[in-house]
């Protein structure tokens, strides 16, 4: 694991579950004549470490439910995690105040991935885009703010002039621009970025991706990309995680990971992807379906699915271990050699 | 402001509207009928709260166009000798009054639960909606009827006339808000799941000023839309009310008095005590619902296709 | 002989209060028996109006304002209710997006299963329920006889695919059209339903109308690719694009950008981090499509002649099929 | 499946609470209060009322009517068999009205008939029940002489203490203006969410994959839309009943039907305090059940809520 000194954000064994039982009456069950209480919980984050390094691309992938989404709202502050710590620039961030929290805010930001929800319908853009400004700038003034905000949406390819509209009169990919300026406005080092162009077309995916390494380039941003789309992700990292209901499986360099995946998991996830020009019969086959985060399995969370399984998988939560290369490896397997 | 007159003139709202001559009659009825209300001291011949002016002798008077009927009393008097078309005008503004006024009670309550319920905790949304849905299992008629009759057991039926129309748009407001409530929390609920909530949330901004200044904007429209429902729903429940004698005293009728007060004449020929306070009663909320109507389709897109 | 469905210049349009937009413009392709095509474009292309069409599907206000779909001889576009109940889920079978609202809530498996069967043939129940078992088994669903008796809500999203997939073969349909069948889904899930779809056509004998998004996904499956943009069809191969708006697509993904092996020459040698080559703008709105190509007025290579004269879906010097004037 | 009843005790319960706090400190006019207050125990604290209260309702004893001289529950029992038959004949014809008429429309919604059933529903919701009543008694019983305009005519007796005016013809016409009145504020919102969430269930993508499956068009539309435009008619079924129950005092009083609501109104005018609460505790445990046997019914259509019981 990196120095924590040198780290941009740490996590340290965050854990965030959901007590979604609802009241005492929903937890209450009739069971064999007694009355029991049982409680619904989502595992959504379980005991996930790792660094983000200053000016990288750290993008997390997996399937839907793995937690990936969880994961970023917890690192940005919009759910408090159940357990462990987040760090950033080694101070911690996961337990302070809202109040206490306000200066990480313009440090940290946040893209999301729906263009048409993520912006408020009954604002303009510039209402949009000047809101964060003012509040974070108390007794700034007017023409300051729209000087700033004029240069961020130059910036990000939209025509400042079209302050005046609302976010209704753009298409998709306007849209996520304007999202991104709304992000870039108090002038962060980190953003996250839930999924931003999964709900973008193709040709739109690519201007957003090229706008956000342009971005990193020129601000020297650091990402935390949250996507399921590996092919994407192999072309925007630096480092991949890959998670799987909740637990980190492994974590590389974008080059090891697509190059030489070792987590069973990792391997089958990147025979899935569907090549052009490639042959759809290698896929390695997983049988069975994702369990539900309420009931997790036992010791590896990935035994049901996985060839290499054995007892000791049954059994063992597997730890995060780091290989030669660098890269963490969460399988008794790889740890054997038998994978 | 000339500005945004322009840009209405030119929106795709008026022109919708424009288009559709249901909408566009039903608004010319009800401006008609609700300015004919507002300025009934100007267009009414005769004062009906001025006893002075009513003469029994004069009761039961036939409309104009009958025979028996009296120039000076255009739709006939009623069984006290009032001139019916002013009482009308004048019953009309009552019941507008408290339709309006009970609505306004309703929406502040509502409103004000409805975002509490939906943006506040848990414990507090539980709390909120139980007793919103105590409130509407008891339908707003039986809560109104009820609270009728004890208010003017206690009040005694001479000073019940004082403070009958605070009253009734007390009891009516109270009776409906869980409407409000329920179709904002709803919304909430809805919109705060929505990613520009959270994205207020990641700027820092206080749960306050997301709700007042991102979350409630966006919940209006569907209350904008059960709003014109509900003032029909209120003078059609003072009407109710009153015609079991527990809303307007007789000497200051709304629609539904005069009714009450024509019901036992109806079958023995003098139809018309009952009859054009009927009428207009009809005609007032019909044309608040089509509107309500129209405005529905209007801002709901998805009705909006056929 | 004659190819088993023939689109030939097909063009469907939705009434407005005014208006009527044309949502897919004179479109046309064939597919012989047993062939697989891949119908893409992104979204509003009128990829997915177009496999409504074909079984004369169209929902209000859409309709289909000329040309003719020929089904084993049969024009579709012309056919009498009768006709089209009789082909639609029996000769020609659909797959829709999302598995999730494509069964319904309140109806068990069994149940949609059966009434399929029995709209089309004179059978009992119990011959019908062995059919159903039969083609959950080809599926691999796991112990059919208990699933038959479930709601769709008490399956997995793959399962549920499944499910539809095996509704589709109930009747040994001689096509199938397939409306992003895997978008909903995971990657791992969708690289297991496209196998078995693919396996199933393959064995079967089947047709297949693959409408996707996604080209890595119809490059693996289909033998032919037609590509559409607004509401057109500018079909080619994936293997060396000719239109401007297919290379332009292809150079727009990552995997084109990072690897060579797309078989797409002149892609822009990549910059410093990589750039993708990008798309400028958005898809045209159907309601102002320009004159002329639609795509000009993102092209890089439009002159005027692409601005005045819609370019027609023709064959080029190598024989295959383009709407382009720029491409010789 | 147990939280459920558990909540619906519960919420039982605190209606109860409810109407009957409100409801024990009413007195009856200003000069009895004082008199009265001492007798009945008024001036204790409103638990200690309330308690006993509670503990002589449990036994059935819901007060005793003034007017009547007789405990309230028992004058209420006998005046609610003509309330629920007249409830349940009105409800009958809202169901086999706006069941057609809702699917119809939804089907065909531009169709000339559509438009002129959507136009009478708009008018008919429009119509206070009273008017309507009056309008129909004018029309049907004093213009045109067919129907009797109030009363319910000789009741049978069919089980003792229940009797019904619906055995015998002559008896029947009895119910038929009133039945109509009480059903015309409903069937139009009937017809209106049968035919919104038909439009709604026509648009879904299984019933269009219904089509593609080539099904013949009355089981798509019968058996696929329909049955799942069941469950919200349900749910709001459930709470318009409630409703109805309350607007059977307006029918009632017009038509002068024996029933609770006529009941109530003359209570209000006696200033009959106990039986008044006792009607509204009685409402209020109709409500109640109703409530409860649509959730059920409800749960019976819906196989997701079946599976979330099961568990």
């Amino acid at each position: 694991m990196t120095n924590q000194n040198t780290a941009l954000l740490s996590l340290r064994n965050v854990v965030k579950h959901f007590d979604i039982s609802g009241g005492l009456l929903d937890q209450l069950r009739l069971s064999g004549g007694r009355i029991t209480r049982k409680r619904t919980v989502v595992h959504a984050v379980n005991d996930v470490s790792f660094d983000i390094l200053p000016g990288e691309t750290l993008s997390v992938v997996g399937e839907s439910g793995c937690g990936k989404s969880t994961l970023a709202r917890t690192v940005i502050g919009l759910y408090r995690a159940t357990g462990g710590e987040i760090l950033y620039r080694g101070e911690r961030i996961d337990n302070l105040s809202d109040a206490g929290m306000l200066p990480y805010r313009t440090r940290m930001q946040m893209v999301f991935q729906d263009p048409y929800a993520s912006l408020n319908p009954r604002m303009k853009v510039r209402e949009i885009l000047e809101e964060p400004v003012r509040f974070h700038n108390p007794g700034i003034s007017d023409a300051d703010v729209r000087a700033r905000v004029a240069a961020v949406m130059e910036q990000v390819g939209v025509n400042p002039l079209w302050g005046v509209r609302y976010p209704h009169e753009f298409s998709g990919g306007q849209r996520q621009r304007i999202s991104i300026a709304r992000a870039l406005v108090v002038d962060p080092e980190f953003i996250v970025a839930d999924e931003p162009i999964s709900a973008l077309d193709v040709s739109i995916q690519a201007q957003v991706l090229n706008l956000m390494m342009d971005m990193q380039e020129q601000r020297n941003l650091t990402y935390l990309f949250i996507s399921h789309d590996l092919s994407v992700v192999e072309h925007i990292s630096t480092r991949v995680a890959v998670m799987y209901l909740g637990s980190l499986c492994e974590l590389a360099s974008a080059a090891d990971l697509f190059g030489a995946p070792r987590h069973p998991y990792t391997q089958a996830l990147l025979s899935a992807i569907p090549r052009i020009g490639g042959k759809a019969a290698a896929h390695i086959k997983l049988s069975g379906d994702v369990p539900t985060p309420i009931n997790l399995p036992s010791g590896c969370v990935f035994h049901g699915r996985c060839p290499h399984a054995n007892e000791r998988c049954m059994r063992e939560v597997p730890k995060a271990r780091q290989l030669a290369n660098g890269s963490l490896v969460a399988c008794h397997g790889v740890e054997e050699g038998r994978v | 402001m000339a500005g945004l007159l322009r840009r209405f003139r030119q929106s795709y709202f008026l022109y919708s509207f424009l288009r559709d001559p249901v909408a566009v009659t039903s608004f010319a009825l009800f401006v008609i009928l609700a300015s004919s209300a507002l300025l009934a001291p100007v267009f009414a011949p005769h004062n009906p709260y001025d006893g002075a002016n009513i003469d029994i002798m004069d009761a039961e008077t036939p409309p104009l166009w009958k025979d028996g009927g009296n120039p000076a009393f255009l739709l006939g008097t009623d069984n006290q000798g009032r001139d019916l078309f002013s009482a009308i005008l004048y019953g009309m503004r009552v019941s507008l009054l408290i339709g309006v006024g009970a609505v306004a009670m309703q929406a502040c309550i509502g409103i004000m639960v409805g975002l509490l319920s939906g943006y506040g905790s848990r414990r507090l949304d539980n709390i909120l909606m139980r007793i919103a849905d105590v409130q509407l299992s008891f339908s707003s008629y039986m809560v109104a009827i009820f609270l009728g009759a004890i208010v003017q057991m206690t009040f005694g039926v001479g000073r019940y006339e004082q403070v009958a129309v605070p009253f009734l748009v007390l009891v009516i407001g109270l009776a409906e808000w869980p409407q409000y409530a329920r179709t904002v929390r709803a919304s909430v609920l809805a919109e705060k799941k929505k990613e520009y909530v959270e994205a207020a949330r990641v700027i820092g901004l206080k749960p306050f000023r997301i709700m007042w200044r991102h979350i409630l904007p966006n919940t209006l429209t569907p209350v904008l839309v059960i709003s014109t429902v509900q003032v029909a729903n209120a003078i059609m429940s003072e009407a109710a009310l009153s015609f079991l004698g527990l809303g307007m005293p007789v000497t200051k009728p709304s629609l539904g008095s005069l009714i009450k007060s024509g019901f036992q004449y109806f079958f023995s020929g003098s139809w018309w005590i009952t009859l054009f306070p009927g009428v207009v009663l009809i005609l007032l909320v019909l044309s608040i619902n089509l509107l309500g109507d129209w405005l529905r389709d209007f801002l709901n897109p998805k009705l909006y296709k056929d | 002989m004659q190819p088993l469905l023939d689109v030939s210049s097909l063009t469907v349009k939705f009434a407005l209060r005014d208006t009527a937009l044309t949502a897919v413009n004179d479109v046309s392709f064939t597919l012989s028996k047993g062939e697989r095509l891949g119908l893409v474009g992104e979204s509003g292309a009128g990829k997915s109006v177009t496999g409504f069409s074909i079984l004369n599907l169209v929902s209000k206000p859409g309709f289909i304002a000329g040309g003719s779909v020929l089904f084993e001889g049969r024009d579709l576009t012309r056919a009498d209710a009768e006709t089209l109940r009789d082909i639609r889920g029996n000769r020609i079978s659909m797959i829709f997006q999302d598995p999730m609202m494509t069964l319904n809530p309140v109806l068990t498996v069994g149940t949609q299963m059966i009434e399929t069967i029995r709209a089309h043939k004179k059978v009992t129940r119990k011959e019908a329920e062995a059919i159903a078992l039969d083609k959950l088994r080809k599926v691999y669903i796991p112990s059919p006889e208990r699933r038959l008796t479930q709601y769709p809500h008490e399956f997995s999203g793959g399962m549920r695919q499944r499910i539809v997939i095996a509704i589709a073969l109930l009747t040994s349909p001689s096509l199938i059209i397939a409306d992003e069948p895997t978008t909903a889904l995971d990657v791992t899930i969708q690289a297991e339903i496209m196998d078995l779809l693919l396996e199933l056509c393959q064995s079967e004998d089947m047709g297949l109308i693959l409408i996707t998004h996604d080209l890595g996904v119809v490059s693996q499956v289909t033998q032919k690719i037609a590509v559409m943009y607004a509401m057109g069809d500018t079909a080619s191969v994936v293997g060396a694009p000719l239109h401007p708006y297919t290379r332009g697509l292809l150079g727009a993904l990552p995997q084109c950008a990072d690897k060579a092996d797309c078989g797409l020459e002149t892609v822009a040698a990549p910059r410093a981090r990589r750039r993708l080559n990008q798309i400028p703008g958005s898809m045209p709105s159907l309601s102002d499509v320009p004159r002329g190509c639609p795509f000009n007025n993102r092209c890089e290579l439009c002159e005027t002649v692409c601005t005045t004269t819609r370019p027609l879906l023709e064959k080029k010097s190598d024989g295959r099929l383009a709407a382009c004037h720029m491409v010789a | 499946m147990f939280a459920f009843i558990v909540r619906r005790v519960a919420q039982a319960l605190l209606v109860m609470f409810i109407i009957t706090r409100e409801m024990v400190g009413v007195s009856v006019s200003v000069k009895e209060r004082e008199a009265l207050r001492e007798k009945l125990g008024l001036n204790d604290p409103y638990l200690v009322q309330w308690a006993r209260f509670t503990k002589n309702a449990l036994q059935g004893d819901l007060g005793t009517s003034y007017f009547y001289r007789k405990p309230a529950l028992d004058v209420i029992l006998s005046k609610a068999p003509a309330t629920l038959e007249l409830v349940f004949v009105a409800q009958c014809i809202i169901v086999l009205i706006s069941v057609p008429v809702g699917v119809y429309s939804a089907c065909r919604p531009r169709s000339v008939l559509s438009r002129l059933f959507m136009g009478i529903s708009i008018v008919g919701v429009s119509v206070p029940v009273f008017l309507t009543a009056i309008f129909m008694i004018y029309i049907f019983s004093v213009h045109l002489g067919w129907l009797p305009s109030f009363g319910r005519g000789n009741p049978v007796e069919i089980f003792p203490g229940w009797t019904s005016v619906l055995t015998t013809w002559s008896n029947f016409k009895h119910i038929i203006l009133p039945s109509i009145a009480l059903s015309s504020i409903m069937l139009p919102l009937f017809i209106r969410l049968i035919r919104a969430e038909m439009k709604e269930a026509l648009e879904t993508e299984y019933v269009k994959f219904a089509r593609a499956k080539g099904l013949p068009e009355w089981r798509v539309v019968m058996v696929h839309a329909f049955k799942n435009t069941l469950l919200p008619v349900i749910t709001v079924g459930g709470v318009q009943l409630g409703i109805m129950i309350a607007f059977t005092i307006l029918t009632e009083t017009v038509f002068q039907w024996q029933g609770m609501g006529f009941m109530f109104v003359e209570a209000v005018e006696r200033a009959d305090t106990a039986l008044l609460v006792a009607y509204l505790i009685f409402v209020g445990a109709i409500f109640v059940a109703v409530n409860t046997v649509v959730d059920l019914i409800y749960g019976f259509v819906n196989p997701m809520v079946r599976i979330a019981g099961r568990k």
